[in-house]
């Protein structure tokens, strides 16, 4: 191949300027290139002639204030970004505030904090609302006209319920033992707490009165 | 063989003159191989020619005329100089069969060996010749950078939902800590009681006869503990009498 | 000139993956460039008719170790070749070593040590995986389950090879048994006393282990 170019200094020159743009770390101005390619070559027509060569190719040569770079072209852009699905995991944090909104929507996020007891960090509501499952539902007409929030028919999809109304109250929850506190030791408190019980049911207090 | 004549004393030399020539430097050379190969280069070309028992003269030359030098010989070329004199020694005698491996095999292993080397050495400086990313060639100097944009698929479920749900609650929920009453007699009571219910007793009376019953087999146990402790300490006032048969027998309360 | 493109989609295609190409930071992989384009391109045929589109050209497209990039063409390196690219010299030894794992490859540190008649000092191997080119490739089954070393992909790229195939000289080197063990070699060669063991020479001489 370099036989032929030896024979066309033309597009050797185009070639010389050619690498050059592609290799620059920052745009070149006629100037710059004509410092890496020398003095002797006609940068302008070698700029021209990688313009027309590259117009329809999938990269461009642009000028841009004097300055000359290669850029992908703009019509492929969609196709150098690329979405990838990931399965993952929502925090305790997410499926506590979610579960919150669900139960009490439309709420604010101070009320929710009030709820779990603890602040909610920036993301949470974020990653509940690129989940598609929370969505902004109007400001309270109270002090501060807080944001509220509620859940989305996605929300109602991806788990599986008709309506709010499907989710199970809070006797249902009790009688689940799901308003049980979760820590072990708490729990073995409670079953001695709960056989204490039993006994004192039989007890009259009139003897200690 | 006419290459050993071209080893002359150094200091004797004149300049580069001769290409056989090799400064002593012992520290410029990579091992004994090394040293063995660049002597053999200045042979040959081709390694498979070269003539080892003028090799041996070489290496021991050069050894020696760093010993003038006085220079400090690292032990591995002194273990190939000697090993290199045994095998020269070994060449020039009579061929002993009984002598395993022969000295022509050494010859060939040495001569195998650095053949290796040196064919390493020109495919290493070959590697270096070729036109290299970043020194030669190069690749794009700004890439736009491919974006990958990781859309999360949120995993949860209901049961994650309630179950989380159920925990904010019970969590939120005003801790409430119930003391349960235990009905028990106290000490204070069952001095009172006892000191009551003995009086002006002459009689030698049983303590369970001082003991309230409210039919709680519990309370019964705390109000007998409590009324013996009772009784001690009353007796201890000297206001009552205790009296015991044996251990476990029943105790006997009366006034003093 | 667009409609012409979408008249012709193999030069849409082309187009897609040259673009993809280009911007990317790192060298890409046909599987790399199908997750962008999409799945119904034939990528390898886009990379053909881009190689030999470029082939003439100031930037051309390699491969090196499976994975694609653009990069300026070897024979406009004394325009754009920077003087301080120079400063990081590697030794000798380094470089013998790592001519020995590349010809050599899966190898051991004793096997290099066997050929090079030295020990390896310690940061000559160090370097060679700093660089970038060399990386531990398992363990070898026999006593002592010596760590064996071989080349990267940025080995192949940095050199300018498309695979192993292409390191210079390693048929020949190959058919005159010269990257074979000193004693296979010996053992090849039609000699009487072939089967003696050579136990006088330097320390390191396990090219059998």
């Amino acid at each position: 191949m370099t036989e032929t170019d030896l024979e066309t200094p033309a597009a050797d020159v185009t070639r010389a300027v050619e690498a050059t743009l592609f290799a620059a770390a920052e745009p070149l101005s006629v100037q710059d290139i004509q410092a890496y390619v020398g003095p002797d070559i006609d940068v302008r027509a070698a700029l021209k002639s990688l313009v027309s060569l590259y117009a329809t190719r999938g990269i461009n040569l642009v000028e841009r204030g004097g300055k000359w770079h290669f850029q992908t072209a703009g019509d492929l852009a969609h196709i150098l970004r690329r979405e990838r699905e990931e399965s993952r995991k929502l925090s305790r944090a997410a499926v506590e505030t979610l579960a919150i909104i669900a139960y009490h929507e439309p709420v604010s996020r101070a009320e929710i904090e009030a709820i779990r007891g603890v602040q909610i960090s920036k993301g949470t509501l974020d990653v509940l609302m690129e989940a598609g499952w929370v969505r902004p539902a109007g400001r309270r007409e109270t002090p501060g006209r807080p944001l509220t929030f509620a859940t989305t028919t996605a929300f109602l999809a991806h788990f599986g319920l008709t309506s709010r109304r499907d989710l199970p109250g809070i006797d249902d929850l009790r009688a689940a033992g799901l308003l049980d506190p979760v820590d072990l030791a708490f729990e073995s408190l409670d079953l001695e707490a709960g056989s204490a019980e039993d006994t004192s049911e039989l007890e009259s207090d009139d003897e200690n009165a | 063989m006419s290459q050993e004549q071209l080893i002359l004393d150094p200091f004797e030399a004149p300049l580069p003159a001769d290409e056989a020539r090799l400064t002593v430097e012992l520290g410029s050379w990579e091992g004994p191989l090394d040293l063995l190969l660049t002597l053999a280069r200045t042979q040959k070309v081709d390694l498979r020619e070269i003539s080892i028992l003028a090799l041996v003269d070489q290496y021991l030359a050069y050894i020696n005329d760093a010993r003038a030098l006085k220079l400090e010989i690292a032990a591995d070329y002194l273990v190939m100089a000697a090993w290199l004199a045994y095998l020269k020694s070994g060449l020039l005698l009579p061929k002993d069969p009984e002598i395993e491996p022969s000295p022509e095999e050494l010859a060939l292993r040495l001569q195998l060996r650095l053949e290796r080397l040196n064919a390493m050495r020109d495919a290493g400086a070959r590697l270096m010749g070729r036109d290299r990313l970043g020194r030669d060639v190069f690749t794009r100097g700004t890439p736009e950078g491919l974006r990958v944009v990781r859309k999360a698929l949120w995993d949860a479920n209901l049961f994650d939902l309630i179950q989380a749900y159920g925990q904010v609650k019970a969590r939120a929920e005003p801790p409430l800590h119930v003391v349960h009453q235990r009905n028990v007699l106290t000490l204070e009571e069952a001095i009172d009681r006892v000191s009551r219910l003995v009086g002006s007793l002459v009689e030698w009376t049983v303590i369970h006869q001082f003991l309230p019953d409210n039919g709680d087999p519990q309370f019964r146990k705390s109000a007998l503990a409590s009324s013996f402790l009772a009784t001690l300490e009353l007796a201890r006032q000297g206001k009552i009498a205790l009296r015991q048969e044996e251990a476990f027998a029943p105790l006997y309360v009366r006034a003093a």
